[in-house]
């Protein structure tokens, strides 16, 4: 470690490399970011990365939108929520494709059966509550036929083994908790609700990516890449990730059984289909443009190379 | 060893811890007896342990050795024919005076009418019965006194034992309350016990005096002051005993200030 | 009353010096007006706040959950405290554990209390009560050594009771310092308000703070802030007030 | 000696009893191992976090913001209080501000913090310097206002001007007052290390609890739990043992 | 109207705001002077406002009207001149004996050693030298008594104020204390004004008694004590001194205990 952090540290004098510094929640989600900085670390040629690890969205929009991290892996809807205040934002990539799953008690066997019961988001602004709207749509229900609660995630796999709630939608590895100890099971993959979900995207700040162009195109090329490699969920993957999450081996695979890292690319379809329902949601009456909102050159042009 | 007398004190001793670990005496061997309606005081110098022996009287502290004798029985713990007053007059400044009377008699078996009745008339022997609703804080320090008084009377007790009960307050209010006392006493025929380090109050009261020298305290000498009632302090007589008691203060030690050991 | 007039203008002044520095720090500060909203944009987040009346319904909830949590704390705080502090022997292999229990913070027992207790209204009570219940019992114990030894010689000496002696003499007379603990407590548990109402709660001020910095509205933020601060204000002067009339009732 | 011996077994004991309740509570209550660890998972996973050394780091570096939060708050809060102390004309209008501030939780000043400090070292210090101030500067106010009158009145007949009579009179005179309102910052302080570390920071105690809560290893989250009670515990003796130092240099 | 008088108070009033708003007298046309080196005791009841005037006096209050002239200059405000012995001592706990003694004299240009030698001088006229180094809470009352003294006589003062300086002590811890004041006074020529409610100790003491009466508080009468010195509390003079102030007191107000504002 030391040894590399000295001949790192005149190299980094000379050319002022900028410093990128990336928010996350230790969510599989982030997967692409862990793989791109344990691989890339000090091989990066225009910038500088730095993970920050927050506990909770909050705390990590809070760094955002005050420009204290340049970039974040963020739930998409809140990227889009915080653009419409005003904060200047730009989603450069997905984080993943898929693998979130609606998890319900054992005896819970259709979604009729939720009915009046609490049920877990973590956040409204969220795929996971989305989710929830189409499962509930599909079954001809609505929000209010149950009790819709925005729980921490790390409280809802004990909320479930305790019957407080009757399920949960939410990030990975969450999910995979309750069905690794088989206090739940998993009613639907996201898949099933709504094809080619997107879910966390990979934001920066707009000043950022306005001085510092190259250093993004770097940044997202690498992205790219790294993404690649987790979609191999192999040992090296997976011995990388457990290192940013440490969480027990039976629920990372099982987690990374559910999850997509290949297309990272946020398209303008999916993004629309995303705009219609969160206005159907009353969440954003109006949602960010896509031109507005998403910079797909970097990644096109990384897709290129 | 008559059966007539109130209280017995056989061969007391009592030692504290220091802070060092050692026991240090502070009473020995002390002896005397009180008569059933006598007024004694125990007269003597801060420190020479005139408390710990009223407490040990009114058991609120075990002796070392030697026995207490109440009425032909041995004591052991406080109880309600032995009343203590002290010196700051431990009123509940929570009750009110009438409250503070009755609450000897709460548990006693008296209804609360019967009850109410006697702390009134106690308030009333003490002169104290248009004060009743007033909280303590309210009355200046004689009547918080004269209050306590009230309160331990209407225990109808034995015995009563007193710890410097007018060293708080002004000469004229401890004229006046002494000569309160020494009526009081006239109606109830009490008998009492008093602590004091006035030379004057323990004349002015007493039927005998208890004379105690400290390091460790002992009795050294016992006076019966056989003055007429009502005295008077400027009288020859008085100012004879007076003096027979500054002498023999100064008898026990040399006039050297550092040895007055203030 | 013209002191009762002063006292408000003091207030008052107080605020509008408040007001002011706000506002210029906005003015110099430069700062975004959606991350730091300046007075007015606020005071406009109340009006709304109050008009479409969820003020008034987060604050009952909030009070209805604080009081409960309190109330249950202090009487137990109390009681458990009376006790211990009348049994030095037990007290001495109880207070290790309070000691080492008391500094954590109730957020750091949120995955317990999910699990022992649930969502909803029961973790807000939860760590409402803990909030409350530390510091009221570590000042009743010391209150009960604290008592006066000459009252317990005076209730020694009228051979009084167990039970009469904690009511009439040993509660009166350590008042004042469990008062001080419950003055402290209504303190220390109104700030938890906003963690206990982040479990999984969907009202109450603490939530009304969670959830407008979950939409980005910092001035519902700030709004909810001045609430909690008013509020947390009054509930401790209510406290003083009841204080003080049952210090007048016992005449002091 | 002895008496040090009969301390540490009461305590010991004390910690015995706990343990012997939460296994037995674990038994009982059927909880999974994962969602509510036994004592011995636990003790494991503080072995495990000694052994690795992450524990010994997270602690200094907590014990580092909490050092610079406490004691910047100590040293401004007691100078405030001083001053406002001595100047009641300006006092009353301070008054209201800090009554107002003083019940909003840390959390809910988050986003402005992160706005102000941004994130990492500085919120988690600012955070435990808030929630030090407070309790340090009211309890310092009152204390300049308790200070025995006869002293002030020695003071005025020796004609001691302005700073002798702080530094020599009313600053040593207020001290145990002074000395208790450190006590319970002490103690309120160290409760919000957890809030405080949630903004950003990579490191520290409270990040230890939210990051393995987040993990969801729980047994962490005890072990995490234990050292924040354990370092409070320490940290609250410490400040009593100053508090005793101080007050024995000057013969109390 | 001689320049010898130490201090001239001229048509005192005072009156306290009461809580319901209205102001009560407290003194009232109290006109007095004290002489170079005399010794004057104020003697009344509790109440009586003696507290008071000494306080104005010290400068610690101000008057409703009147003058007070100390040396020829009106007094405003405390000073070094004329300092005040307060019934509780007013030690600082937190500072040694030596210390406190030095407490007065560390702003006034001495030097660390010359200043420490003056304390220690006073110390040892008081006969605590070898206390110097004590915290005042581990001296008894009298001693602590006497470091407040020493504290005062550091200043050289022109002026000594005493607030029932001997109230708290015992019985003989007090007769000793008055002999030291005594004997200091002889050695320092000290004016001392000196507010009790013990007539034996303003007889023992005083060139001349100022007796107080309440409600509101008025200069009733002075007696000058003509008794030579050293004087004995049980001769004769002493007790004619000692009837004639009782008297006084007794002819202001009928025997009724109701009446005696206790
Ligand atoms: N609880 C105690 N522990 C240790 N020493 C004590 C205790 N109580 C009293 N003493 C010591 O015993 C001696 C006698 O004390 P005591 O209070 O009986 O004296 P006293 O004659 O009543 O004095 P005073 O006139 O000042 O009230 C003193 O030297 C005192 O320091
Ligand atoms: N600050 C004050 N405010 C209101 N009333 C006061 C104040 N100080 C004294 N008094 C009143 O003035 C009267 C005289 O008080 P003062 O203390 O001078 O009496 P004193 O003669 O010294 O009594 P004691 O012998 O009890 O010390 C009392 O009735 C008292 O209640
Ligand atoms: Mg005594
Ligand atoms: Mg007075």
């Amino acid at each position: 470690g030391q040894g590399v952090k000295q001949a790192e540290a005149p190299a980094g004098k000379d050319s002022k490399k900028p410093v990128i510094k990336i928010g996350y929640l230790p969510i599989t989600h982030a997967a692409p970011l862990f793989i791109e900085e344990e691989l890339g670390k000090s091989k990066f040629k225009q910038f500088e990365l730095q993970l920050v690890k927050f506990g909770s969205w909050p705390d990590l929009m809070d760094a955002l939108n005050t420009g204290n991290i340049q970039g974040a892996s963020v739930l998409i809807e809140l990227a889009m929520r915080a653009k419409e205040q005003g904060i200047d934002l730009k989603a450069v990539a997905l984080g993943h494709k898929d693998g979130n799953v609606v998890v319900t008690a054992n005896d819970i066997q259709q979604v009729a059966d939720l009915k009046g019961k609490s049920f877990a988001i973590p956040h409204k602004f969220s795929t996971h509550n989305v989710l929830l709207y189409l499962m509930l749509k599909q079954s001809g229900m609505k929000l209010s036929d149950l009790n819709v609660v925005e729980l921490p995630p790390a409280e809802m796999p004990a909320a479930l083994a305790e019957k407080r709630i009757a399920g949960y939608v939410v990030a990975e590895p969450f999910g995979a908790r309750s069905v690794a100890i088989q206090k739940g099971k998993v009613l639907f993959q996201s898949e099933q609700l709504w094809n080619d979900s997107v879910d966390c995207g990979l934001v920066l700040r707009g000043d950022f990516i306005r001085s510092n162009k190259d250093a993004v195109a770097e940044f997202v090329a690498e992205y790219v890449k790294a993404g690649a490699v987790a979609e191999r969920k192999d040992a090296q993957a997976k011995q990388i990730l457990s290192k940013y999450m440490s969480v027990e081996d039976k629920v990372l695979d099982l987690s990374l059984q559910w999850i997509k890292y290949d297309e990272l690319k946020l398209d303008a379809g999916s993004y629309k289909e995303l705009q219609t329902y969160m206005k159907e949601m009353g969440l954003i009456p109006n949602p960010p443009s896509f031109e507005d909102f998403v910079d797909n050159s970097f990644i096109d042009e990384a897709m290129k190379r | 060893m008559s059966d007539s007398a109130a209280v017995r004190v056989l061969d007391l001793c009592k030692s504290f811890g220091s802070d060092r670990g050692d026991s240090e005496p502070v009473l020995s061997d002390i002896s005397f007896s009180v008569e059933k309606g006598e007024l004694v005081s125990l007269l003597g110098q801060s420190g020479c342990g005139k408390s710990t022996l009223l407490n040990m009287i009114g058991g609120f502290e075990k002796q070392d050795s030697g026995q207490i004798v109440m009425a032909g029985q041995p004591a052991a713990r406080p109880n309600r024919k032995c009343v203590m007053l002290f010196q700051h007059y431990g009123l509940l400044p929570w009750r009110t005076v009438l409250k503070n009377v009755e609450l000897g008699l709460e548990d006693s078996g008296l209804d609360a009418s019967r009850r109410r009745q006697r702390a009134r008339d106690y308030l009333r022997l003490v002169g104290l019965d248009d004060k009743q609703d007033h909280f303590p804080r309210e009355l200046s320090g004689g009547m918080q006194q004269r209050v306590a008084l009230a309160r331990a009377l209407a225990l109808e007790p034995e015995i009563i034992l007193m710890d410097e009960p007018f060293a708080a307050l002004d000469t004229f209010t401890r004229y006046y309350l002494q000569d309160e006392l020494l009526r009081i006493r006239k109606q109830t025929k009490m008998t009492i016990i008093l602590v004091t380090h006035d030379i004057d109050e323990a004349v002015y009261l007493s039927d005998r005096i208890l004379i105690m020298s400290a390091n460790p305290g002992r009795l050294d000498k016992e006076i019966r002051i056989q003055a007429a009632r009502p005295r008077d302090r400027g009288d020859g007589e008085f100012q004879h005993y007076r003096k027979q008691i500054l002498e023999q203060f100064h008898f026990d030690r040399p006039p050297s200030p550092a040895e007055y050991s203030i | 009353m013209i002191r009762q007039l002063t006292k408000t203008s003091h207030v008052l002044i107080g605020f509008v010096l408040l007001l002011a520095f706000w506002q210029v720090t906005v003015l110099i500060g430069g700062f975004e007006e959606s991350l730091f909203p300046p007075p007015l944009k606020v005071g406009k987040a109340i009006v709304s706040l109050i008009e479409n009346g969820s003020l008034w319904t987060h604050l009952q909830v909030s009070l209805l959950r604080f009081g409960i949590g309190y109330s249950t704390a202090v009487v137990s705080a109390v009681a458990l405290g009376l006790t211990f502090g009348l049994l030095p022997r037990l007290w001495v292999y109880i207070d290790p554990i309070v000691q080492v229990l008391r500094p954590v913070s109730p957020i750091a027992w949120s995955p317990f209390i999910v699990l022992w207790f649930g969502i909803g209204n029961a973790p807000a009570i939860v760590i409402i009560f803990l909030a409350a219940f530390f510091p009221v019992l570590l000042s009743t114990v010391s209150a009960v050594r604290k008592v006066e030894p000459i009252y317990l010689k005076v209730a020694r000496n009228l051979e009084m009771r167990r039970f009469p002696l904690v009511a009439k003499i040993i509660l009166p007379a350590s008042f004042p310092y469990i008062a001080n603990g419950l003055h402290i407590a209504i303190g220390t548990s109104w700030i938890f308000l906003v963690s206990g109402e982040m479990v999984g709660a969907q009202s109450g001020l603490g939530f009304l703070i969670v959830d407008a910095r979950n939409y980005l509205r910092l001035d519902l933020v700030f709004a909810g802030i001045i609430c909690i601060g008013l509020c947390g204000l009054l509930l401790d002067k209510a406290v003083g007030l009841l204080e003080r009339w049952i210090e007048r009732q016992w005449g002091r």
